[in-house]
Formats: structure tokens, C-alpha cells, sequence
């Protein structure tokens, strides 16, 4: 591999992190911002790569976790429970993907948006099975072949696994056919297509995969944390998981992580600014949109930059 | 339909609104020749190609590739069947590297599976280095494989052109369709194109050349069509369009009738 | 005198200001030792987002009450020393809250009202062992089987019980609609007063909710007139039930209206005609709008002149929290357990409206009145107690 | 009048002009002739403000005008009738015409007298006053576009390719109502075509541009003999 | 069911002015304001910090208001739209929803968090005709959409300034090349977008009250408008609007009431499905 001095240099930070701190609010948090990190680098392979605006990524991740949660609950082993979760939740990337994925900017954006919040009044009113508003307590954790992990750290190392392993995911797609024609299918569809690119096929994929990251992270989130409700999956954390991919850097693998890890740790580290926290998140974002349009991504990449080139 | 046609068009016909911009055309192009189609600005060349090619699919008319109907077709389909082509305003992939741009032509008919790209497996090492063979190839045939790592927008614009060309030979295409190749480029470099072109021929792909500029397509080219407001007006050898009137008139402009 | 007409029948005294000094001045001579300087406190509570309005007055309370202990010598000689934490309106970004409010290892920690975001905090602060007290109102929050957790505000279940009962059995009313806002709060409740009606052999003509961002409730309304309504069960927070009262005036629907407490707000009448407001019926706790007693009119201007908001029963349910803690900690120091275990014991205390006394669950408010609306005016009517007592 | 000085346009790396020379005088026709590509609209493009030069100077009136505004220069009597016409497809001709008078004082009366102007000049417009722009045939468009570009009172009007796409007899109505214009006004015309022939017809004076270079220039009455211009388009 | 017919109009009568005011935005440069509601709560709240803090006669504090907001839509046009010209849609999407975070934090900092209602400009009793109840501020909202659409229309049709506007709107190329001063007609299409978002905001507070994080549904629901109308259109916006309130009242009544916000968006996927740019079409047109 190009870069594994760097690789392994951040492999053994990741692993080394508990060693130096037992701080369980440092490990939960970070525990967050590895499940947001999975969470946006789905989100890179619809509107990083292949170029489609999403809003409906809390969604996906909201269906994961409220299907773990209810196979779980109602007695599945816990790897059932998980793969039944990444099923539904392809089943709606593709509902949702494949009547609208040939709508164009505001017009998708707005169908994902109006897709998100229509999840979400189900979960709200469909109360004897999800728990309503008050959300869902009580959910069995991970139990991988008989081992149940205990406490903050344990969930720590098997997060880290599940990212690295999304991360290798999204880093061989992305250097397949596959990959190749997402990019192709976002920086000219015509081009894509009059290259033998189906475009549409490809758009859907995207979303699906993109969606089945969503549904793992979510179906972490239930186990781990063990409590769910609908404001955690709300179309105001859709934006956030936009932004984070927006400010890590759009289509770059390090970035998404980057942005996600940021923007989960830094409103903590911001904590003091009160309310006008949200304030200067929102300019931050204006900013980093105007002025650094690669992201961090452009900052911490160690290959050749390419500044001053919009997307 | 005569046996050796590889591309056949029938009263292949395009509407935008009121104004027809392609008139029931009617096109043969032989197998291996290099085929011209000129025509002064606005006549329906880029039409035709966007028509033939199913970018913008004809509103009427037949067009058969190898005695195969494609119109109607996606038109990743009608590349994967072996019809490839290239833009005037170059479209190129600008998050790829020049040699991933050629790699995403190269894999358009390979079909792999999500799983074996994940696993890494040996049908998808298989595929990747066939990939990767094909479109060095193509870079090569163009010139280009030295800035094979380079990012596509940068570089020079005539190199641009050739990645163009090296992404459409990368599908192995039966016929290809050149839009302008040579516009905005110096004649140091078109000189360089003429050549790559009859390479191509000489290698048995068909091409349809689709060029303002007469002077450049004449040597190279085996026939030349011309086409005025959206109609054929010749078709046949370039000395022949060369010297037709009606050729020169759609060119240079008719005289005024009282001068 | 509507307070001491409360106090008499309820045998609840409110604590003049004054006498608690004089408590506090004895409390400190018998200081334990084994208390830090100053004294950790942790708060979580929404501070932005939708739930602004009801976690800044929650706050509030906390506020205040800390301020004018520390002003007045402290607990035990010990300042209080608050650290407040926005739960945003998530309850993932409320956990992140309190698992670093944990990591500043308070002695007790005060939660949210927001029942999802208790639900989620719940765990991380069992595990940490602190007390942990809220005001969250959704019935099952005490049900999570947590040592550590207290709730010192009457929950919905209560209110679930005794609006109906109330509606049925003292107003004579049979064919109630039902209106409640769709959130943690509303829908719950309305859940509850399902119940409860149908147990008392009452159907409602009608059950609606609204989003807690709805601005037009006129087809709710108007479906429960079309089906006959006589009475009318509302459920909401105060800014949407202002809205809904409002409507009602504007359609000409006059129904009897019962609710939560949020029809007897401040910010609720501050926005209703006399017309509009006039006549309605809420039940809840520590309200303190209707309070003519002169400590609590000047408690209820002290807090609206320091914060903008007016106080609520939050308000009044979060104050007396940090009270009730503090004569905990005079009485057996600073060993969490032995908070825990001296919270658990509560009997009788004194808060400023009602008596808190803790049950096997961890629920300590179990009083409720009935108030309604003179005009813009909201009168107690009547103390009421849950069964549970 | 107009004057271009070794004049450079570049997008991006590509040099499109590279460092060209012409003057138009009060009353000229000027010919700017020229294969697709060769850069005819570039250079039209740079001199009314649309596009910046890399070197070189436009001087108009005697002014440096390479970082005027745009609005600025057709305000002071330079307007443009670009390639492809530009109609407004969702205007009117009349509301058309008036988009023309953007950069002049809203006088109502001066306007109205203006489009009379116009329309005796294109009597056709006048009839297709109410019609929306994208409704007009190709040679309505272009009189529409001619008018619109009058509207702001020029004294050197630029005419990207009128003759495009329109059919024989259309264009020489157009190019007698050219000379009109330019007998009867003293209007200066500068005249970007690749219809060398009909250009040549009308102009006093034409410039040959090949890949951002002038490679002949004369008076048009020599030019139209000269052997190269069927060259320049045709090969030999 | 006449009543609800008035109420549906009067909630539609709203969602059509802020898509009104979306669409002075869309029709001049392109861009999709995801903070239009943000703007409509500013409306809002300054008018009641003039009409109630500071005591000023109604139409005095209406005059401020749209004051106000023409200003603030032109520092909105600073901060959001010039370092972003010919950046992609979705960026400009992006920063108008930072925007909107922006603007309702700023709000909940300046404001509080308390719901607060403004007096209506009109009084009076209500109208009644057969059991069917017009309140006085009703018949007030619906004069104004009537006014301002009115004057919308004229404004962009009759006057050389609107011509010009929707010149730049159509081409903003040729629009420069024709002498058009894009830069101000970008100006005022701003401003003008974001007081009729203000107006709407001034007709809300008094039925509807008026907190910091009212802007994000009315603003979702206007694009749900436009996109049904389809962006751009002036009778699109009006008719997608008033639909819109009609639907999600009577399907509260007669559906459930707990699905209100769905019947928007289901209805919404549906037309896109169905007319991917909306029933009235997008003016603009998109070349291969």
C-alpha cells in the first residue's frame, strides 16, 4: 500500500487510545464519532463520489437501529438481528432509490428530505412497536458468538474493527470498476454513460451501499448504547452528516473520517460557547464551504492537493 | 443495407422545438474507412453524433451498428456494443487521474461483483490487470501513457483531446465517433491527431470524423458527407465535395443576387 | 386566600424564605467535614434547539436556587458549584452531556426533563453511581429499575389518571376529544387518558395529535366539534397550546377544556385573549401563577426579571430540587450513597408548594391541584393526590 | 474609434488570441473573418468587457477600456449582438427590445421613439410585438437581436455571425438592413462572420483571423479575390 | 367543511408567500434559499421587537420590518451568494441551510426562547356566513397574497426594472452583455425575496405566535410548494400553496392527524415521480 507508514501510524494511535485514557467519556464519545465516520463514509459513496445530494442518511442509519433493536428485542440472535437490520435497510434505499434517483439537485434533495421525515412520523406514531417518541430502552447488546462485550472500551476496539473495515470496503470500491464509474457517473453522467457507464445503475448502487453503511452504524448504535429514539436520526442530524463529509472533504476516504471525528469532538470541545455554539458551527461550515473547497481532506492529504478546483 | 455498413442511419431525424436540426438523414459508413462529415457551423454535426450515439436519441429514423437496431438504446448500451465517441466540449472525468479516466472505458463491459472487489478475489486481480493493460494501451496509442498519474484537468488542452480519445478507444470500439477533434488545437498537434487517427484505421476501427474545418479532413478521409441546415447535401470522395457547388455556397456563402 | 386554603387541605406549608435561612444557619454548625470545595453539581438540560423553552426554565431553577444558596453561606459552609451541559435536542448529543457531566465526577447530577434523553442518560449514570435526579415526566422514567434515580415532578401517568377522572366524575362530561401534541409529553399522556377513559366506560369521540411545529390546529378542532364533542382533553407545551386555545376562540368552538399545566402558563395566557383563556381546566403541580402568597409572587418576579422567562412548574419542581439536596448533604454529608439513601427516605419535606416523599419507584411529587382560568387569571380550584399516596 | 493593441485572451493554459491588432473607425463596416475556432467571438467577448485580456489594450473613444464594467461600456456606445442571438426566450420582442435600454436613462418617451426606430428598420417585429422570444424564426431572433443592441444608442455596433444558421435570402435582407443602418446612421459596424463572402460584400475594410492570429487584412474588395480565404476554410 | 376550507386556505395563503419570496430568489440567480423560513421568523421577531418592545403604531413597525429584511436580504446576498457564484447547486444548498442554523441560533440568542405573538393590524369581529368563521386577520392574510401577488406580477412584467430582472433571470450572459446591471438586479431580488418572507413572517406572528425555530417547517414547507408548482413559477407558487394548506387540513380532518406532515411530501415525491420539475415547469432549460 502508498500510504502505510501513515496507515499504520494511525492504526496503532487508534488502538493505543484506551491504553492512555480510561476516561468512559472520552471513549463514548469517540464511540459516536466512529459510528458518525461510518455513517458519512456511506454518505461519500452517494454524494461524494457518484454525486447525489442525500438527506435521507439519518434515515438509513434511524432504520438500523431501530431494526436491531426490534429483532433483538423480540428474541433474534444478535448476528440475525444484524443482517435482517442491513436488509431493511437496503430494501428502503432501494424504494426510496428507485423511482427518484433520476431527479436533479433541489428537486432530490427535497424528495430525501420529504423520504427522512416521513420515516420519522412513522417511528413517532407507530408506538406499540417502536416505542413512539420515548424511543426504545432495554435493547440486547452485541453478542458476537457468545461474547458480550462489557463497558465503554470493549465496544471502543469493535468499533474501530467495524471502521477499518468499512474504510478497506470503501477504499477497494473505490479503486474497482466499480468506483472508477461513480466518480465518472458524478464529474460527467453523459461522458459516464457514452463510456459504458449505466449511470443509473450505478447512482442506485451507491445509494444502497451508501445506505447499508448507514444501517451497520445504526445497528452499532442500538447495541452499544442500548437506548434509541427518533431525535437521534432527525433531519437536523442529516445535515450535520452532510456537513461533515462537506468539511472532511467530499469523495476523499480520510476526510470523511477526519470531518466526522471533528465535527463529533469538536462541539464538545466547544461546549462553553454555549448557544452561540450553533452560531459559529453554522459560519464555520459557510466558511469552510467558501474558502477550503477540498475539505480538510486537502489539508491532512498527503498525496498532491488540488486547491482552488470546485466540485 | 448493404453487407459491409458497419454503421447504417435512416431518416434519422431531430426536432428542438419549431427548428429541425437533423433531416432525415441517411448514412452508410463502410467497415474500416474513415468517414467525414463537415458542415458550416450550426449545419447538425454534433446532432447527428449526440443522435447516433443516444446521447440526445433521435425523435425518427432507424440506426443499426453492425446490422443491430441502437436507436432507442441507453446509450451505455450502445457503447458497450461497440459504438464509442468523443465530445467537442471535452467532458472528461475531472476527480480521476488521465490513466483512471481510460480505466473507466476499459471496464465498461467487464461485470464484476461487489463481492469479489471487497475480497480482493482472483477474477477481480484478473479483471483489474486487464483493465489496467487495456488502458495503458490506449494511453499509449494516443501518447499519453508518460502522464498516465497526472490529474485530467491539467493537462494542456490538446492533451485533453487525446485523453478523449484514449478513453473512447478504451472500449474497444467497433466504430468512433471524433467530435472536432482538432478544435483549438495548433497545427504542430493536429498534424500529430491526423496521424493517431489513420493508426486507428489501420488497426480496423471504424471512424466517423466530424470537423469543421474541410482542409483538415481531406487527406485522411476515405468519404466525406456535408451537411447543411440539418440536410445531407453531398456525400462521396473528398475531392468530389471539394469541388461541388453547393458545398462551396454552404461554406463560403452565396453572393448576393444584385451584386 | 387560595395558597393558604391549599396548604390547609393538603397540609402542605410553604416555606417562608425567611425560615429557611434560620434552617440553613443551624444546618451549618452541624457541617460534616467530609465535603469538597466547592461542591460538584452537574445539570444537563436543553438549552438549544426545539426544547429550548422548557430546558431553559428548568434551568432556571437550578440556577437560582444555587445562586441564593451560595449568596446565603453555601451548604455546610460549601459553595455549590453548577456545571450545566446543553442536551441539544438529541438524545444521542444528551448522552455525550451527561457522560461528561460523569466525568467531572459530581456529587449528584440533575437530569433533563426530557424523558427520551433521561432514558438515554440513564445507564452511564447508574453506572457512575451519583445520585440523579430529574424532572422528566414520561411515567416509566422511574421504571427503569436505577437505584440512583429520583424524579421530584408529578409524571404523566398521574396527570393520565386524574384528568379523566376529574372530567368524568366532577365535571359530568362523557364524549371528550382528544387533542395532544406529538412528542414524548403529548402523545404518552394521550396514551394514558385512553386508558384511564375506558375505565371508566368513556370512549372519546376523537383522538388527534399535532406536531410539536404545527401552526394550524383547526382540522383537530374541528373534527372533534364535528363528532360531537362536549369536552375537550388537552395535552401540549405552552406554546402550542396557546395556539390551540387561540383557535378555538377563532373557530367560535367553546368546549370544557382540561389539560396539563401548560394551559395555566404564564407564556400560554401571555398569549391568549380573556375570552380565550377564560374557563379552562388544568392539573398539575406547583404552578405558581396562581399564587397569591407574597414570598412566592416575589420568587415568581425575581425569577422573570433575572431571565426574561417566566417561572413554571419546572421551574418550581428544579428549585426545590437543589433545596431538597441541600438538606440532604447538611444531614448525612457528602457520600453519594448515603445521598442516594437519604433521597430514597424523603418523607414530608417541605418543598416551596408541596411535600415531597419518596415511593419504592424513586417518584417523590405526588400532589396535584386543579386550577382553571378566571379570565387571564388562573385559580387554584383544588388540591388533588395520586393514588399512589 | 476602436482600437486593439497586441491583444492576449487566455482561458486557462490555452492562449486563444495571440496578440492581435485592428482599428474600427466612425462610420466603418469592419469584417473580422474566420473558421470556426480561430477565435472571431473570443475577441468580440474581450472587447466588451465579458472576458478580461491576459496583455494588450482596447482603447474606445480614446480610453483604456481592458477593466471597464461591462454596463459601463455599453453605457458610452459600444454594443455587442452576440453569437447565437441570445434572445431572452421569455420575453417579448417588445420587452426584449427594452432589456436593450438597460444601460441608458428610463425615458419613456426617448425609448418609445427608439423602438419606432427599430421597427421601421424590421418592420416584422412590429407585428411579433406581443410574441415571447423563443416563438420567433431564426432571422426574426437575429433582427431582434440587431434591435436590441440599437436600443442602447450605439455608435459601433459588433455583430457576432449574423449570418448563422439563417437561409440565403434571410441573411441578405439582413445584410441590406446592415447597410442601411450603417448609410443612414453613420453607425459603425463591426462585423464577425464566417460567411466570407457576404461579409466581404458589404465591408469597407476585414481582417482574416486564424488560431488567434490575423493573417490577412486589406481592404475588402481585395480580400475577395484573394485565393487564401477559400483556403483558410476549404484547404487547397 | 367550509371552515376547513378557510383555514386550509389561510395556512396556504402563508406557505404561498414564502414560496413567493423563494421564488424572487430562484428566478434571478438559480439558487434554492434553504433558510427562506429563517428569514420569515426575522420578519417576525422584528416586528414585534418594533410593534411590542418598542411600542410603535403596527404600520409604522411593518414599514421597519420590511425595512429590515430588504437589508438583511442583501447582507444575505454578501454572505451567501457572491463567494459562491458558479459553485455547485448542492454547496449553495449546503450554506443556506448553515445560514439557516445561523440565523435561528442568533434568533434564540437575541430573542429567547418564549413564544411571543405580534398584534394583527386589523381588528374587528369576525365575518360569519353560513356557520363559516373569517376571522379579521384571515381576510387580512388573504388581501395581502392577493396584493403582494398583484404587485409581484406587475413589479416583474410591467416595469422596465422587472424586465430586466427576469432578463437576468433567464440569461445572465446576455444579460450583462445587454447592459443590464446584474450585480443590483441581483440586489433587489434579494432584498425583495426576503421581505416578502418578512410579510409572511409579519402575518404569522399573530395567529401563529412567533419562537426562534418556527422558520425551519414553514420553510420546508414552502420548497414542498414550490417543488409541487414547480420552481419559478409566479401562479405555481399561489396555487401550489394554497393546495398545500387545503391538503394538509383536510387530510388532518379526514385521514389522521397524526400523518399532517407526511401528506405534504407524499404528495410532493408523487408530482416529481410523476413531472420530475413540478406541475408548472421550471423556466429554465437544460441543454445536452
Amino acid at each position: 500500500m502508498r500510504i502505510s507508514p501513515y496507515l499504520a501510524l494511525v492504526a496503532a494511535g487508534a488502538l493505543s487510545i484506551p491504553l492512555l485514557t480510561h476516561d468512559n467519556y472520552v471513549i463514548q464519545l469517540l464511540n459516536i464519532a466512529i459510528l458518525n465516520a461510518i455513517v458519512v463514509l456511506g454518505l461519500n459513496y452517494t454524494t461524494g463520489w457518484t454525486g447525489q445530494i442525500n438527506f435521507g442518511q439519518a434515515a438509513f442509519y434511524g432504520l438500523g437501529a431501530y431494526s436491531t433493536a426490534l429483532a433483538t428485542k423480540f428474541g433474534l440472535p444478535w448476528i440475525a438481528a444484524s443482517f435482517s437490520a442491513i436488509l431493511v435497510v437496503a430494501l428502503a434505499s432501494l424504494v426510496l432509490g428507485l423511482p427518484t434517483l433520476r431527479l436533479r439537485t433541489h428537486y432530490l434533495a427535497m424528495t430525501t428530505i420529504g423520504f427522512a421525515e416521513i420515516v420519522r412520523l412513522i417511528i413517532v406514531h407507530w408506538e406499540p412497536v417502536t416505542g413512539g417518541t420515548s424511543g426504545l430502552r432495554d435493547i440486547p447488546g452485541i453478542d458476537l458468538l457468545g461474547w458480550h462485550p462489557q463497558g465503554q472500551i470493549q465496544h471502543y476496539y469493535i468499533m474501530i474493527a467495524v471502521l477499518a473495515l468499512a474504510v478497506v470496503v470503501a477504499a477497494r470500491i473505490r479503486h474497482s470498476t466499480v468506483g472508477r464509474a461513480m466518480i465518472a457517473t458524478k464529474d460527467s453522467e453523459i461522458a459516464a454513460e457514452q463510456s459504458g457507464v449505466d449511470t443509473l445503475r450505478m447512482k442506485l448502487l451507491a445509494f444502497m451501499i451508501g445506505a447499508i453503511y448507514a444501517g451497520i452504524a445504526g445497528c452499532l448504535y442500538a447495541s452499544s448504547i442500548r437506548f434509541i429514539s427518533p431525535d437521534s436520526f432527525s433531519g437536523t442530524q442529516a445535515v450535520f452528516l452532510m456537513t461533515m463529509l462537506i468539511v472532511g472533504g467530499m469523495g476523499s476516504i480520510p476526510g470523511c473520517v477526519a470531518g466526522a471525528l471533528a465535527l463529533t469532538i469538536l462541539p464538545e470541545a466547544l461546549r462553553f460557547l454555549g448557544q452561540w455554539y450553533l452560531v459559529l458551527y453554522g459560519l464555520g461550515v459557510i466558511g469552510i464551504i467558501a474558502l477550503l473547497p477540498g475539505g480538510l481532506a486537502s489539508v491532512i492529504s498527503v498525496r498532491k492537493l488540488r486547491w482552488g478546483h470546485p466540485q | 443495407m448493404s453487407p459491409a455498413a458497419i454503421l447504417q442511419a435512416r431518416g434519422v431525424t431531430r426536432r428542438f422545438g419549431g427548428l429541425v436540426a437533423l433531416d432525415h438523414i441517411d448514412l452508410d459508413i463502410p467497415r474500416g474507412i474513415v468517414q467525414s462529415v463537415i458542415g458550416p457551423n450550426g449545419s447538425g454535426k454534433t446532432t447527428l453524433i449526440n443522435a447516433l450515439s443516444g446521447a440526445s436519441p433521435a425523435d425518427a429514423g432507424s440506426i443499426q451498428l453492425d446490422s443491430r437496431e441502437i436507436s432507442g438504446l441507453k446509450p451505455h448500451r450502445i457503447a458497450q456494443l461497440g459504438l464509442a465517441r468523443t465530445f467537442q466540449n471535452i467532458r472528461l472525468f475531472a476527480n480521476l487521474n488521465v490513466l483512471e479516466n481510460v480505466k473507466v472505458a476499459a471496464g465498461c463491459r467487464s461485470a464484476e461483483s461487489l463481492f469479489g472487489i471487497v475480497t480482493g478475489n482472483r477474477n477481480h486481480r484478473r479483471t483489474e490487470t486487464a483493465i489496467d493493460e487495456a488502458a495503458r494501451e490506449a494511453l499509449h496509442t494516443v501518447g499519453l501513457i508518460h502522464r498516465a498519474d497526472d490529474a485530467a484537468d491539467q493537462l494542456p488542452y490538446a492533451q485533453q483531446r487525446l485523453l478523449e480519445i484514449a478513453r473512447a478507444i478504451a472500449t474497444k470500439p467497433r466504430i468512433l465517433l471524433l467530435d472536432e477533434p482538432a478544435a483549438g488545437m495548433n497545427m504542430t498537434e493536429s498534424l500529430a491527431l491526423l496521424e493517431t487517427i489513420s493508426r486507428l484505421k489501420s488497426t480496423g476501427i471504424t471512424v466517423l470524423l466530424v470537423e469543421h474545418n474541410v482542409r483538415f479532413v481531406m487527406d485522411i478521409s476515405d468519404r466525406v458527407a456535408v451537411l447543411d441546415f440539418g440536410k445531407k447535401i453531398a456525400d462521396g470522395s473528398p475531392a468530389e465535395v471539394q469541388s461541388n457547388a453547393l458545398v462551396i455556397e454552404a461554406y463560403l456563402g452565396r453572393r448576393r443576387r444584385h451584386a | 386566600m387560595l395558597v393558604s386554603a391549599l396548604a390547609k387541605r393538603t397540609s402542605i406549608q410553604v416555606i417562608a424564605l425567611g425560615g429557611a435561612l434560620a434552617l440553613w444557619n443551624t444546618a451549618l454548625e452541624a457541617a460534616p467535614a467530609s465535603c469538597p470545595s466547592p461542591i460538584p453539581l452537574g445539570l444537563t438540560t436543553a438549552l438549544t434547539g426545539n426544547l429550548a423553552l422548557l430546558g431553559t426554565q428548568a434551568r432556571n431553577g437550578v440556577e437560582f436556587a444555587v445562586d441564593e444558596i451560595n449568596k446565603n453561606g453555601g451548604v455546610a459552609g460549601k459553595q455549590l458549584a453548577l456545571t450545566t451541559e446543553d442536551t441539544g435536542a438529541s438524545s444521542t448529543d444528551a448522552l455525550n452531556a451527561m457522560n461528561r457531566i460523569i466525568d467531572g465526577k459530581p456529587l449528584v447530577i440533575i437530569g433533563s426533563m426530557i424523558s427520551p434523553h433521561v432514558f438515554a442518560q440513564t445507564e452511564s449514570v447508574t453506572k457512575s453511581e451519583t445520585p440523579f435526579l430529574v424532572g422528566a415526566t414520561n411515567a416509566k422514567v422511574t421504571a427503569q429499575n436505577s437505584r440512583w434515580l429520583f424524579r421530584t415532578h408529578v409524571h404523566d401517568g398521574q396527570l393520565a389518571e386524574l384528568i379523566p377522572t376529574y372530567l368524568v366524575k366532577s365535571l359530568g362530561k362523557t364524549k371528550p376529544g382528544i387533542i395532544a401534541v406529538a412528542d414524548d409529553y403529548g402523545l404518552g399522556a394521550s396514551k394514558g387518558i385512553q386508558e384511564a377513559l375506558a375505565k371508566l366506560n368513556v370512549t372519546p369521540v376523537a383522538v388527534t395529535s399535532y406536531a410539536p411545529s404545527d401552526k394550524d390546529m383547526s382540522a383537530q378542532l374541528l373534527e372533534i366539534k364535528d363528532k360531537g364533542a362536549d369536552s375537550l382533553i388537552l395535552f401540549g407545551r405552552p406554546a402550542d397550546i396557546a395556539l390551540v386555545m387561540k383557535q378555538m376562540g377563532d373557530l367560535g368552538i367553546k368546549l370544557t377544556t382540561i389539560g396539563n399545566s401548560s394551559i395555566v402558563a404564564q407564556t400560554t395566557l401571555n398569549n391568549l385573549s380573556t375570552a380565550e383563556a377564560d374557563g379552562a381546566y388544568a392539573i398539575g403541580g406547583m404552578i405558581p401563577q396562581p399564587s397569591t402568597d407574597p414570598k412566592i409572587v416575589d420568587w415568581s418576579k425575581q425569577i422573570l426579571a433575572r431571565y426574561k422567562v417566566p417561572a413554571d412548574n419546572f421551574t418550581v419542581a428544579y428549585y426545590d430540587t437543589v433545596y431538597l439536596l441541600k438538606d440532604v448533604i447538611e444531614k448525612v454529608g457528602c457520600d453519594k450513597a448515603a445521598i442516594r439513601d437519604s433521597l430514597a427516605a424523603t418523607k414530608g419535606w417541605k418543598g416551596l408548594f408541596i411535600e415531597y416523599t419518596a415511593d419504592n419507584a424513586g417518584d417523590l411529587a405526588h400532589t396535584l391541584g386543579i386550577y382553571r382560568n378566571k379570565g387571564k387569571t388562573p385559580e387554584f380550584v383544588g388540591p388533588i393526590k395520586d393514588t399512589a399516596d | 474609434m476602436l482600437r486593439v493593441e497586441n491583444l492576449k485572451v487566455a482561458y486557462g493554459h490555452i492562449e486563444v488570441l495571440k496578440g492581435i491588432n485592428f482599428n474600427v473607425e466612425a462610420a466603418e463596416i469592419v469584417a473580422l473573418i474566420g473558421s470556426n475556432g480561430a477565435g472571431k467571438t473570443t475577441t468580440l467577448n474581450t472587447i466588451s468587457g465579458l472576458l478580461r485580456p491576459t496583455s494588450g489594450v482596447i482603447s474606445w473613444k480614446g480610453e483604456n477600456i481592458n477593466r471597464t464594467p461591462v454596463e459601463a461600456i455599453v453605457a458610452s456606445g459600444l454594443a455587442h449582438c452576440p453569437e447565437g442571438r441570445r434572445i431572452f426566450p421569455g420575453l417579448t420582442v417588445r420587452e426584449n427590445l427594452l432589456s436593450g435600454t438597460a444601460a441608458r436613462p428610463n425615458n419613456r418617451k426617448a425609448i418609445e421613439e427608439d423602438m419606432t426606430l427599430v421597427f421601421d428598420l424590421f418592420p416584422r417585429l412590429k407585428e411579433r410585438i406581443k410574441q415571447l422570444g423563443w416563438s420567433l424564426s431564426g432571422g426574426e431572433q437575429q433582427m431582434l437581436a440587431i434591435g436590441r443592441a440599437l436600443m442602447s444608442r450605439p455608435s459601433l455596433l459588433m455583430l457576432d455571425e449574423p449570418s448563422l444558421g439563417l437561409a440565403p435570402i434571410v441573411i441578405d435582407q439582413l445584410f441590406d438592413r446592415i447597410v442601411e443602418l450603417n448609410k443612414r446612421t453613420q453607425l459603425a459596424v463591426f462585423l464577425v462572420e464566417q460567411n466570407s463572402a457576404m461579409a466581404l460584400e458589404i465591408a469597407n475594410r476585414a481582417f482574416v483571423i486564424e488560431t488567434g492570429t490575423i493573417t490577412l487584412s486589406g481592404p475588402a474588395s481585395e480580400l475577395a479575390g484573394n485565393p487564401r480565404i477559400q483556403e483558410a476554410y476549404l484547404g487547397g | 367543511m367550509g371552515q376547513l376550507i378557510v383555514n386550509g386556505l389561510a395556512l396556504g395563503s402563508i406557505y404561498a408567500l414564502v414560496a413567493l419570496g423563494l421564488l424572487m430568489i430562484f428566478n434571478t440567480v438559480q439558487i434554492v434559499n434553504f433558510a427562506q423560513g429563517q428569514l420569515l421568523m426575522l420578519g417576525a421577531f422584528i416586528g414585534i421587537s418594533s410593534a411590542v418592545t418598542q411600542e410603535l403604531p403596527i404600520a409604522i413597525a411593518w414599514i421597519v420590518t420590511m425595512a429590515a429584511m430588504a437589508l438583511i436580504g442583501i447582507v444575505f446576498m454578501v454572505l451567501v451568494y457572491l463567494p459562491l457564484r458558479g459553485r455547485s447547486p448542492f454547496l449553495v444548498i449546503l450554506t443556506t441551510i448553515s445560514m439557516g442554523i445561523v440565523l435561528e441560533n442568533l434568533a434564540l440568542i437575541i430573542w429567547g426562547p418564549l413564544p411571543v405573538s405580534l398584534p394583527s393590524p386589523v381588528h374587528g369581529a369576525p365575518l360569519r356566513f353560513a356557520g363559516v368563521v373569517i376571522s379579521m386577520h384571515q381576510a387580512f392574510t388573504f388581501a395581502t397574497l392577493i396584493v403582494v401577488l398583484t404587485l409581484q406580477f406587475l413589479l416583474l412584467t410591467r416595469t422596465r426594472f422587472g424586465i430586466l430582472m427576469q432578463a437576468t433571470a433567464q440569461d445572465l450572459r446576455t444579460a450583462r452583455l445587454v447592459g443590464i446591471p446584474v450585480q443590483r438586479t441581483i440586489a433587489v431580488a434579494f432584498a425583495s425575496g426576503a421581505v416578502l418572507s418578512g410579510i409572511a413572517g409579519l402575518l404569522v406572528a399573530p395567529t401563529y405566535l412567533a419562537e426562534p425555530t418556527m422558520g425551519g417547517s414553514l420553510g420546508l414547507k414552502a420548497f414542498v410548494v414550490s417543488v409541487i408548482g414547480g420552481f419559478g413559477s409566479l401562479p405555481g407558487a399561489v396555487i401550489g400553496g394554497l393546495s398545500l394548506g387545503l391538503i394538509e387540513t383536510f387530510g388532518a380532518r379526514y385521514i389522521s392527524s397524526n400523518f399532517r406532515d407526511a401528506y405534504a411530501f407524499i404528495i410532493m415525491i408523487g408530482v416529481l415521480i410523476a413531472w420530475p420539475r413540478g406541475l408548472f415547469g421550471e423556466k429554465t432549460s437544460e441543454k445536452v
